[in-house]
């Protein structure tokens, strides 16, 4: 059981995420990236500002990872957040999971981050043209 | 007693700051705290949602606060 | 509806197969990358070989990417995929998808792999200590 | 007619070679050339499965053969 989580405001590095989640044993690898969109519902996105209560963030994280390694039979665990600003077509988050078998990899890193949406402190503020909201904060 | 309460996100914005002092009677719950915040910051309350942390995990409404606690408002997240 | 698919005997290229499916429109992109496994069923693999009917090869992955065009809203398809030796924990195959929302990258990019492994040829030899077999060729 | 059928993975192996040639009745189908290939090679009937492509397209057993097709013998993939 093999976990790394980081959160920072370096760029995030995906062949760094995919050279840590390989091993012999295993058979495939699943990663998700995110990527932050031009639009959101149609209006144009010029930036946006991710903001983490770290602690707390780390924390849910390892809870996510450790529930993984209880249901599925994955091998290494990773998962990198970025913070602070970023432009159109940057990185926000990479999730890796390896596997011996690829069934596990996929359910596995979808399940992170589904879950990592619902319940890790982190917090984005989108910039358009004519001003700036807190996603999902309000109804 | 006086107790800390960190801001993130929207509840920065509706705080004016990362931080606030907030007064509160001994033995005091998280649903205290929140009735609390909500008479001073009547923003809270247009909120999706909003969540207390204590101690970097998710409070329930009747869990005590004591002085000691790291204690932060939650509002919805939306990393990824 | 922009498809990427390469059948050859190089090294794979993770970063490179990502920034092609990378776009200002994507919010998510889903890769999988299969790995040469040590063992298998308890018996150590030395290496693989991978041989291809390359026109063919080529042919039932671009059906594939049709198909997935047709039932997922998704952006980018690329399929990458190694012939010949390959030692393990290198890459046979790269799969990456972009798209506007992350479930259709998932279900796209795992139809793709699970119908490649089905319909595609190509052939894997496994290399062990005392012998070699040509996977899945016998019942 | 004479036509080449290619090999690839064990069938390569069970042929000893990469393509054979093999004559065929005018107007044989993919299912006759899958009987006139079990007769000289029978070890093609202990594998799991194995389909005849025609022009880079899986075959229908009923299909005719023409010797301007690229007929191949494509035992269970394994790709991925």
């Amino acid at each position: 059981m093999q976990t790394q989580i980081e959160i920072h405001s370096e760029l995030l590095n995906i062949q760094q995420c995919i050279d840590w989640v390989m091993s012999p044993d295993s058979g495939g690898i699943d990663v998700f990236i995110g990527t932050v969109r031009n639009a959101t519902k149609g209006r144009t996105v010029l930036k946006l500002e991710f903001e983490a209560y770290k602690p707390m963030a780390i924390k849910e994280m390892q809870k996510i990872s450790e529930l993984v390694f209880e249901r599925w039979p994955v091998q290494k665990v990773l998962i990198h957040h970025r913070t602070g600003t970023l432009q159109v077509a940057e990185i926000p988050v990479i999730i890796a999971v390896s596997a011996k078998h690829r069934d596990a990899a996929f359910e596995a890193c979808r399940y992170i981050i589904d879950t990592l949406k619902q319940t890790v402190p982190i917090w984005k503020k989108e910039f358009f043209e004519d001003g700036e909201v807190w996603v999902a904060a309000h109804p | 007693m006086e107790i800390t309460i960190l801001a993130f996100g929207i509840a920065k914005d509706i705080f004016g700051r990362a931080w606030i002092k907030v007064k509160l009677a001994e033995a005091a719950t998280t649903a205290d705290l929140k009735s609390h915040l909500e008479t001073q910051y009547p923003r809270l309350k247009k909120l999706a949602s909003y969540m207390v942390a204590v101690n970097n995990e998710y409070a329930e409404d009747d869990g005590i606060l004591t002085v000691h606690d790291e204690v932060a408002i939650i509002p919805p997240v939306s990393g990824g």
